[in-house]
């Protein structure tokens, strides 16, 4: 059956932004709020489609298949499974509530900014419901653009060499993963002497010798890694983060970050298994390394951005380990963690927001402290987020730390054991920026005061969400786990020497 | 030794040779009647013409477009085939917006308008003669009849010095080129003993072998000549300095043109007469595609003039198509002609937006001359970015589809070595396209831009149409030509099927290829 | 209602009193907060009640339920629900937890009155007290370890209770960082039962174990050790106690709730709760039973020479938790739980004590600056007393039987847990002894000028001070705020310890050898499967150590009566003669010093080491700078040689022309 | 005489034509050395001509005279015109744009 929801909820943000930027005069103004409800749209669209999931089936839902160019045998395939709903669903909150932080301050150029906003949102919708991977990639590549502009027109401080640096970086790994994606389609179509195709379903069915899966397997991991960022391609991120503006920043740190495990999952694990099988415990020491790594300089940090951009290098190192763990468990947690870490990143750096407002603008932990004398709300959610970043059990990041240990324990547990080290040194980092923000002195510069409407309807939600996953995880773990398990089943077979599961109809769920 | 009596004149199909003689003609009349006074014969009927002979051409030429192969005419000197007539079609449309971009240079008026029309169309019609070329003589011919009147087309604007440079550079380097491969083909020439190109072929299937010295020194110098035509490096040095002097339309015209004229010969000596040689020349030809795509991105990254720039650019996309000629294969030739198609776009945009700020702007063509026109005037500022995103190759732009279709041929031909150094090529150019951007919308700029070259930053300002003057006047025209361009090189990024299709027919044109 | 019912129940009420007053911080007016949160806390003890009735009306086998509200992660080959087990042990638990938190609230509504941040003080004791029953009732290893921690969570809140204590959050930190580790710990050796047994549920686990496992298999060793890091880590066992003593900057009513009457001795009651594969494992038992040994030895000690009236408390607390890991992992479960009790209690009441005093000093704690409160409060002094007389096994209180049931346990085990045994008794007289040097210290002597003030009827106000490093403070945050309450005074208090004192006066009298044995007969079902449930000492033995254990405990008491009262001076004269025996004692074993040096500082050290040179040389100087430079180098080269000489060009086109053609003549040739 | 040695002549003859393009500063100079360049393919074609016994060598010479006329004319406007504007006749005098 071919429908056209996905192509509604990739497009509506971009169409109301397009609206939204020819509005005349006085609705112009108000074309942010357009831009609002197109990206409210989408959100309605994915919390729908979560409840209309049929959670059984590994296959692909809501399949929109069109010839788009025949010569390049690129198809328009969108269809998710449990895996890329939950992204979407993610994608499209985290776009909600950053628009609406946005909204809610002033800009230059606003239509501009809004029009970027919602473009930016549709690309990474698209990389999340491509079935092609030329289609993927087209998409993968154009998230770049606006968020060049987002960066580098209404950022701060420095901020064209930042936004320079985060496009040029993750642009390399974009290109090379191009020519990748290339190769992959015409030697598989070689390999299988079938019709070239670009569909995901085919090319996991054409497998290629495990000489050719290497060097494109490093052509995606390079693409991956740095979009993630995993240590030591993260040079971009200290400068990008303190550039960004809190609304972008949140979308870069939330959401793009995930593109790259995402990838991995949807297209290195399925399509270059004996590759991901070699790599395997390379990938590991990256990932081991980059949560100890980002940990440690997340806790030897004096800006509130930089310590949560390196915890996020740590937690993306979380989710990487769970992925080449090649276990259905690592890789559950993985998913789990992938929204997990979205959710309290987004709420952080909306703390970090609203913190910066009570110091004069500083985000330097030396300038804070005490904040929580006459903001016990603020307190109070900034807590329930630290703890929720930091793991705590009882929090669903709890549950996808736990799951992903598991799988690295069953898989590798050397890895595993110097891994769960960094779960404590999460507890350090985060409970440091609790207590120099919010207890201790009071610092000179600091105005306590509680959360304004404004704040409290951006944040409050977010935070809700947060709990509302911790009591119930089992939400998205039901939801994906048939689908993550046929991402990882033949990388998983490789890695225990069964004989290679043949890749099922479910695993990519065949495309009609 | 048989004397050679009288020669029966040859039969020739005046229908496929329409296109060639309606910009031949065109020339002429354009000259004659330039001649004539008046202010409304030199601003208002020299374009016109020009206009009505290339839109002509570019009718005869849809007429008789025939794919598949098709006979030779002219006793075997031209064979109008579909990638002929479809490269013939771009130097048609360049030279359109050539006209439209030139209509308020100061260049028309100082060297004549008569004479710069008329010099322009003698230019496309070699190009058409070069691209159709089937006999090594007519590519001699249409490779001189296209390269004299840039020369002098280069040096129009006899009262500016750098433009004078460009011209005697052009002329002086060019002819070395010319002569080079003259002596090239003359080295074919006596190892095959054939001049038309079925006969070469045949004769390097059949009694010549393909490692014949004699012949190879040939093709060497062959390649040379066109390679130089092309900006391929290591013989790219002319273009920067003779795009920075050259007025800016004319530098436009030449980006575009005189590529997919050289492009166009490449393909048919390469592809179709010394197709049979193709393992011996294709890894010299990768290897410059290397050279090229390097020296060309990392040469553009620090300058300060736009036009030089975007010369250094074109240099390096020159290397991205090479890799169409080397792979050998029909899909290569296909990319190839996607891409010329597309790059003609991307360029006149971007070249349209130069022209329309260096007439404006006190820092001529420099970048600065860009601060702020995102907020300034959008309708400039969206055709630049639009052009250098497409070159660039990101996507949603026609630029990615031909980056995307090359590196599937250099793949699918076994080069996947090419298909890296494509994208390590648009690796580097991202460097120097993103500071047009930044420029453009992130002012007021705090990047370090490239500090302009010795005494060129001095002098490069009154190179080009630059007249304070044209400052005061609106130029809806040049806006015109860049927004058109810019929309098409966005439409081609959504839906490319039509460019794909006229690309699926120029392939077979060559039987011999896969 | 089934017992289950009420065991969600018993849940449930916390949880709502934390909602409850958090939400509607601004609305609960006055003591409202403190007397809504004591209420649901009472109601959870009743359903407590409500459980036990409902279990013993059960036959003994069956005395064993799980429940689970619904599936909260079960994917891929894992499955844990949100499941509760009540059973005699967690029913224990529960009372002994809700009990004792119903009065330390209570003491609490008063005691913390005119402090700023009343309501947020309540939700988060009504939050411990969820968490703390959420972990003794949690059905498998996931839920245990969501309460494991959230009980931490609410230990790191009350102690940076008075958050613009730098000294307050920096033990926060310390304690929460350390309860990580052992969470840790539980983590991995979950993984390693799951892995063997396929199960998290504490039924599938054991039985699980039972046919994974051999006797003492590595394996189950390690898992088992792994448990013990958590359990040693929440209950400030070495090496992981270092974070006890300095929790003591949270407010007095805490430290005698979590720091000694329930949280710390959750590590006992998961070697009790996960008993059977401590018996498949003895070697783990056994490691356990000597570092309870070690911690409850050392920790006497160092209270010999604490001057800080609360961590004189707090050693205690450690040393006694000592006794009851002993007990357990000698399996002697009925023992350890029995002390776990009676520990409660009189722990409680002697913190609640030590509250009312440092009340009456308005804040200060040393030891050296008190004296003679006998007189100014009767009430503080008495119930104070039955505290320290209980806590020094005096005969016939509670403490006396539950300390020397575990030895004599232990000792029954023979072999080297005798020399356990002996060492248990050398530090009960060391206990004996500081007990009452606390008593004597400040209750009798001369007269501190607080005490006098209090006489008269007036109470002393010192501006809010920080008793560990003196510095001043607002009384926004900072020492119960700006009014100070005595037991005398305000009914709550004393009210909160009247019943503790009864009970660490009768509790004994559960267990009293060959007399009565409900406790252990209670147990029972629980520890049915152990393979030490019929092994007792002999009656006689255990008459013979209570025997020794009062005598011990009395000759404890009469060495501080002579040394405080008798010739007071000596204490000094000895601590000069004994110099560096006093400053080791007096540096904690140096055992803070240790830990920093092997673990804070390199981790920092790694941190700096990562900002200042990683950074700058490998992520933006190699890779970043290395590209450009290259890139740089390469655009350099290629406008030199662009040198607008035509010649040059002429040059380099020629070169290229030669060597195209060598080229192809090498390569053809 | 065998045809080779007009062939090798012609080589001679072109790579003279180089050297002088190289060496010379006068751009009259050049321009007579990129004749002697194109003169030497003129002759190559003939020579070729006569060893294949076929016309179009010769008709190939013919036109590439033509064309070097024109070459020619063209350069001599360009440096009339250069002249005129005061310029040094001097080619490494023309190096305003580089880099």
């Amino acid at each position: 059956m071919l429908t056209i929801h996905l192509s509604i909820v990739i497009f509506l943000p971009l169409a109301a932004a397009l609206l939204a930027a020819v509005l005349p005069g006085r609705a112009g103004r108000a074309g942010r709020w357009l831009v609002l409800a197109g990206t409210a749209g989408s959100l309605a669209y994915a919390v729908a489609m979560i409840a209309d999931l049929d959670a059984s089936s590994a296959g692909l839902q809501y399949v929109t298949d069109i010839a788009w160019i025949s010569e390049l045998g690129i198809r328009y395939s969108l269809g998710v499974d449990g895996l890329s709903l939950f992204m979407v669903a993610l994608t499209t909150l985290l776009w909600f509530f950053a628009t609406l932080a946005a909204c809610l301050r002033e800009w230059e150029h606003p239509r501009l900014f809004f029009f970027q906003l919602a473009l930016a949102e549709t690309a990474v919708l698209g990389v999340f419901c491509a079935q092609d991977l030329a289609l993927f990639v087209l998409f993968f590549d154009l998230t770049l653009v606006p968020f060049y502009f987002l960066v580098g027109a209404w950022g701060e401080r420095d901020r064209v060499r930042a936004t320079t640096k985060l496009i040029i970086y993750t642009l390399v790994g974009s290109l090379l993963m191009l020519a990748g994606a290339v190769a992959l389609g015409v030697l598989a179509a070689q390999e299988s002497g079938g019709e070239l195709s670009f569909a995901l379903a085919d090319l996991t069915e054409r497998t290629l010798p495990e000489g050719t899966q290497q060097w494109i397997f490093v052509l995606f991991a390079a693409a991956f890694l740095v979009k993630m960022p995993a240590f030591p391609l993260h040079g971009w991120m200290p400068d990008a983060y303190r550039a960004a503006p809190i609304p972008v920043l949140i979308l870069l740190s939330a959401v793009l970050s995930k593109l790259g495990a995402y990838g991995f999952l949807r297209v290195v694990l399925p399509i270059l298994p004996d590759a991901s099988l070699h790599f395997q415990e390379i990938v590991l020491v990256i990932a081991v390394v980059s949560i100890l790594y980002g940990s440690a300089l997340a806790f030897s940090q004096d800006e509130a951005r930089l310590v949560v951009g390196y915890s996020s290098v740590a937690q993306l190192g979380f989710i990487t380990l769970g992925i080449f763990s090649l276990d259905d468990l690592g890789a559950q947690g993985a998913v789990l963690q992938m929204v997990n870490h979205a959710l309290v990143v987004g709420a952080l750096f909306l703390v970090i927001g609203v913190l910066a407002r009570r110091t004069g603008g500083s985000e330097s932990l030396a300038q804070m402290g005490g904040i929580a004398m006459r903001a016990p709300v603020l307190a109070a959610l900034f807590l329930v987020v630290g703890f929720a970043t930091l793991a705590m059990p009882g929090t669903a990041n709890f549950i996808g730390e736990l799951l992903i240990l598991f799988g690295a324990f069953e898989s590798k547990l050397v890895f595993g054991i110097v891994a769960s080290a960094g779960v404590a040194l999460a507890a350090v980092y985060m409970i440091r920026f609790y207590q120099r923000a919010m207890h201790n002195r009071i610092g000179e510069r600091v105005a306590s005061r509680d959360l304004g409407v404004r704040e409290l309807a951006v944040v409050a939600p977010l935070v809700l969400v947060i709990v509302a996953l911790s009591v119930y995880p089992q939400l998205v773990l039901e939801r994906t786990e048939a689908a993550t398990v046929a991402k990882v089943e033949r990388a998983q077979s490789l890695a225990r020497g069964e004989p290679p599961a043949a890749p099922t109809a479910a695993a990519e769920g065949a495309s009609p | 030794m048989t004397p050679v009596a009288q020669i029966e004149a040859p039969a020739i199909d005046y229908l496929q040779l329409a296109p060639i003689l309606a910009t031949l003609g065109g020339s002429i009349v354009v000259l004659m009647v330039g001649l004539l006074p008046g202010r409304f014969v030199q601003r208002a009927l020299m374009p016109a013409l020009t206009l009505v002979s290339l839109f002509a051409a570019i009718a005869f030429a849809v007429a008789i477009w025939e794919p598949g192969e098709v006979e030779p005419i002219v006793e075997g000197a031209l064979s109008m085939d579909t990638l002929a007539l479809g490269l013939s079609v771009l130097f048609y449309s360049a030279g359109v917006f050539t006209v439209l971009l030139s209509l308020r240079a100061r260049a028309v008026r100082e060297a004549g308008a008569g004479e710069y029309h008329s010099l322009l169309l003698a230019s496309i019609t070699g190009m058409t003669v070069l691209a159709a070329a089937d006999n090594l003589v007519t590519v001699f011919v249409g490779f001189e009849l296209l390269s004299i009147p840039l020369y002098v087309l280069c040096g129009s604007r006899v009262r500016s010095e750098p433009s004078l440079e460009s011209g005697l550079k052009y002329l002086v380097i060019g002819s070395v080129g010319s002569a080079t491969l003259l002596y090239g083909l003359a080295l074919i020439y006596g190892a095959t003993g054939a001049t038309n190109f079925p006969a070469i072929a045949a004769a390097l299937e059949g009694s010549v072998g393909a490692t014949d010295p004699l012949f190879l020194t040939g093709v060497a110098l062959s390649a040379t000549g066109l390679a130089f035509k092309a900006s391929v490096a290591p013989f790219h040095q002319w273009t920067p300095d003779v795009y920075q002097g050259a007025p800016t339309p004319i530098t436009a015209f030449m980006a575009v043109a005189t590529k997919a004229a050289a492009f166009a010969i490449f393909l048919r000596l390469f592809l179709d007469a010394l197709a049979p040689a193709q393992p011996d020349w294709a890894p010299a030809l990768a290897a410059l595609a290397w050279t090229t795509i390097v020296i060309g991105n990392v040469g553009a990254i620090a300058q300060s003039s736009l036009k030089r720039m975007l010369a250094w650019s074109g240099v390096g996309q020159a290397g991205y198509m090479l890799v169409g000629v080397v792979v050998g294969t029909q899909l290569g030739l296909q990319a190839t002609a996607f891409y010329l198609a597309v790059y003609l776009l991307m360029n006149v945009a971007a070249f349209a937006v130069v022209i329309a700020r260096e007439r404006r702007s006190e820092h001529g063509d420099g970048i600065r001359s860009l601060e702020g026109l995102g907020a300034a005037s959008p309708w400039l500022a969206w055709p630049m970015t639009i052009a250098m995103l497409a070159l660039a190759g990101i996507p949603l732009t026609a630029g990615f589809f031909g980056k995307f279709y090359l590196i599937e041929a250099a793949v699918e031909g076994g080069w996947e070595s090419l298909g890296v150094a494509i994208v390590i090529g648009s690796m580097l150019s991202l460097v120097y396209y993103l500071r047009v951007l930044a420029v453009m919308w992130m002012g007021p700029i705090e990047i370090e831009l490239p500090a302009p070259v010795g005494r060129v930053a001095r002098r490069v300002k009154p190179v080009g149409g630059w007249s304070p003057e044209a400052g005061a006047r609106a130029q809806p025209e040049v806006s015109a030509v860049a927004i058109a361009a810019a929309a098409a090189t966005i439409v081609l990024g959504i839906v490319p099927g039509v460019l794909f299709d006229v690309a699926a027919d120029v392939g077979p044109v060559f039987g011999t290829l896969l | 209602m089934s017992a289950t019912t009420y065991a969600w129940l018993v849940l449930a009420f916390p949880l709502a009193g934390t909602l409850v007053i958090a939400l509607g911080w601004r609305v609960l007016f006055g003591r409202l907060a403190g007397w809504l949160g004591s209420f649901a806390i009472l109601l959870s003890f009743a359903a407590g009640v409500g459980a036990l009735l409902e279990l013993l009306a059960l036959p003994e086998e069956e005395r064993s339920l799980t429940a689970s509200a619904f599936d909260y992660a079960s994917t891929a080959g894992l499955d844990a629900d949100l499941g509760i087990l009540v059973d005699p042990l967690s029913v224990f638990m529960v009372l002994v937890v809700s009990g004792v938190s119903f009065l330390i609230h209570l003491y609490s509504v008063a005691y913390i009155a005119s402090d700023g941040g009343y309501a947020r003080f309540f939700s988060y004791l009504n939050f411990f007290v969820f968490s703390m029953l959420l972990l003794v009732l949690a059905g498998n290893f996931v839920l245990l370890i969501v309460g494991w921690a959230f009980v931490g969570a609410a230990s790191y809140l009350l102690i940076s209770f008075w958050y613009r204590r730098m000294t307050a959050t920096a033990a926060g930190i310390k304690a929460f960082v350390i309860n990580v580790v052992g969470d840790v710990g539980l983590v991995l050796a979950t993984f390693l039962l799951f892995q063997a047994t396929g199960a998290l549920d504490y039924a599938g686990v054991f039985t699980g174990a039972e046919e994974a496992f051999a006797e003492n298999d590595g394996t189950l060793v390690a898992a088992c050790l792994l448990l013990l890091v958590g359990a040693f880590a929440k209950s400030a066992q070495i090496p992981l106690h270092t974070w006890l003593p300095d929790a003591m900057e949270g407010p007095t009513p805490v430290s005698a709730l979590i720091h000694a009457a329930t949280m710390v001795t959750a590590g006992v009651y998961l070697i009790a709760r996960t008993h059977p594969l401590f018996e498949l494992a003895p070697a783990a038992a056994d490691v356990a039973a000597i570092i309870g040994t070690l911690t409850l030895v050392m920790a006497a000690t160092i209270a010999l020479v604490v001057t800080d009236l609360k961590r004189v408390i707090a050693y205690s607390t450690m040393s006694q938790i000592g006794y009851m890991v002993l007990g357990v992992s000698v399996f002697a479960y009925g023992a350890g739980l029995f002390h776990l009790m009676t520990h409660a209690f009189f722990k409680a009441l002697l913190f609640m004590g030590a509250g009312s005093v440092i009340g009456a000093m308005g804040g200060e704690q040393s030891l050296d600056r008190m004296g003679g409160f006998r007189k100014a409060m009767p009430f503080t002094f008495a119930t104070f007393t039955l505290g320290a007389l209980a806590l020094a096994g005096a005969p016939l209180l509670s403490g006396f039987f539950s300390k020397d049931e575990i030895l004599a346990f232990t000792i029954d085990r023979g072999g080297g847990y005798v020399i356990l045994g002996v060492v248990g008794y050398v530090a009960a007289l060391i206990t004996a002894f500081y007990a009452f040097r606390m008593v004597f210290r400040v209750f009798f002597g001369k007269a501190a000028p607080e005490a006098a003030e209090l006489a008269r009827g007036g109470i002393h106000h010192a501006d809010p001070q920080n008793p560990a490093t003196g510095e001043v403070e607002d009384s926004d945050v900072g020492f119960p705020g700006p009014e100070h309450h005595v037991a005398e005074r305000s009914a709550p208090m004393a009210a909160a310890m009247a019943p503790l004192a009864l009970l660490s006066v009768v509790a004994g009298l559960v267990a009293i050898p060959g007399v009565t044995d409900t406790l252990e007969h209670f147990l029972e079902p629980t520890f049915a499967d152990s393979r030490f449930i019929d092994v007792h000492p002999s009656e006689s033995a255990e008459y013979i150590g209570l025997a020794v254990g009062g005598a011990i405990g009395l000759l404890g008491i009469a060495i501080a009566y002579v040394l405080y009262m008798r010739r007071p001076g000596v204490t000094l004269a000895l601590r000069d003669r004994l110099r560096p025996v006093h400053s080791f004692l007096a540096r904690k074993w140096y055992f803070d010093e240790l830990l920093d040096a092997l673990f804070v500082r390199p981790a920092a050290g790694f941190g700096r080491f990562g900002r200042t040179v990683v950074e700058s040389a490998l992520v933006q100087g190699l890779l970043v700078g290395g590209a450009s430079g290259a890139v740089r180098a390469g655009t350099s080269f290629a406008r030199t040689i662009q040198s607008g000489y035509l010649r040059a060009y002429a040059l380099l086109l020629f070169v290229g022309v030669s060597g195209l053609a060598l080229y192809f003549l090498i390569a053809s040739a | 005489m065998d045809v080779a040695w007009f062939v090798v002549l012609s080589a001679f003859i072109f790579c003279i034509g180089a050297a002088g393009v190289m060496s010379r500063r006068s751009p009259l100079v050049v321009l007579l050395c990129l004749e002697l360049m194109l003169n030497a393919g003129t002759l190559a074609l003939i020579a070729f001509a006569r060893m294949h016994g076929t016309g179009d060598g010769q008709i190939f010479a013919l036109i590439v005279m033509v064309v070097a006329a024109c070459e020619v004319v063209v350069g001599l406007g360009l440096i009339v015109s250069v002249y005129r504007r005061r310029l040094p006749i001097d080619v490494d005098k023309l190096s305003e744009l580089r880099g």
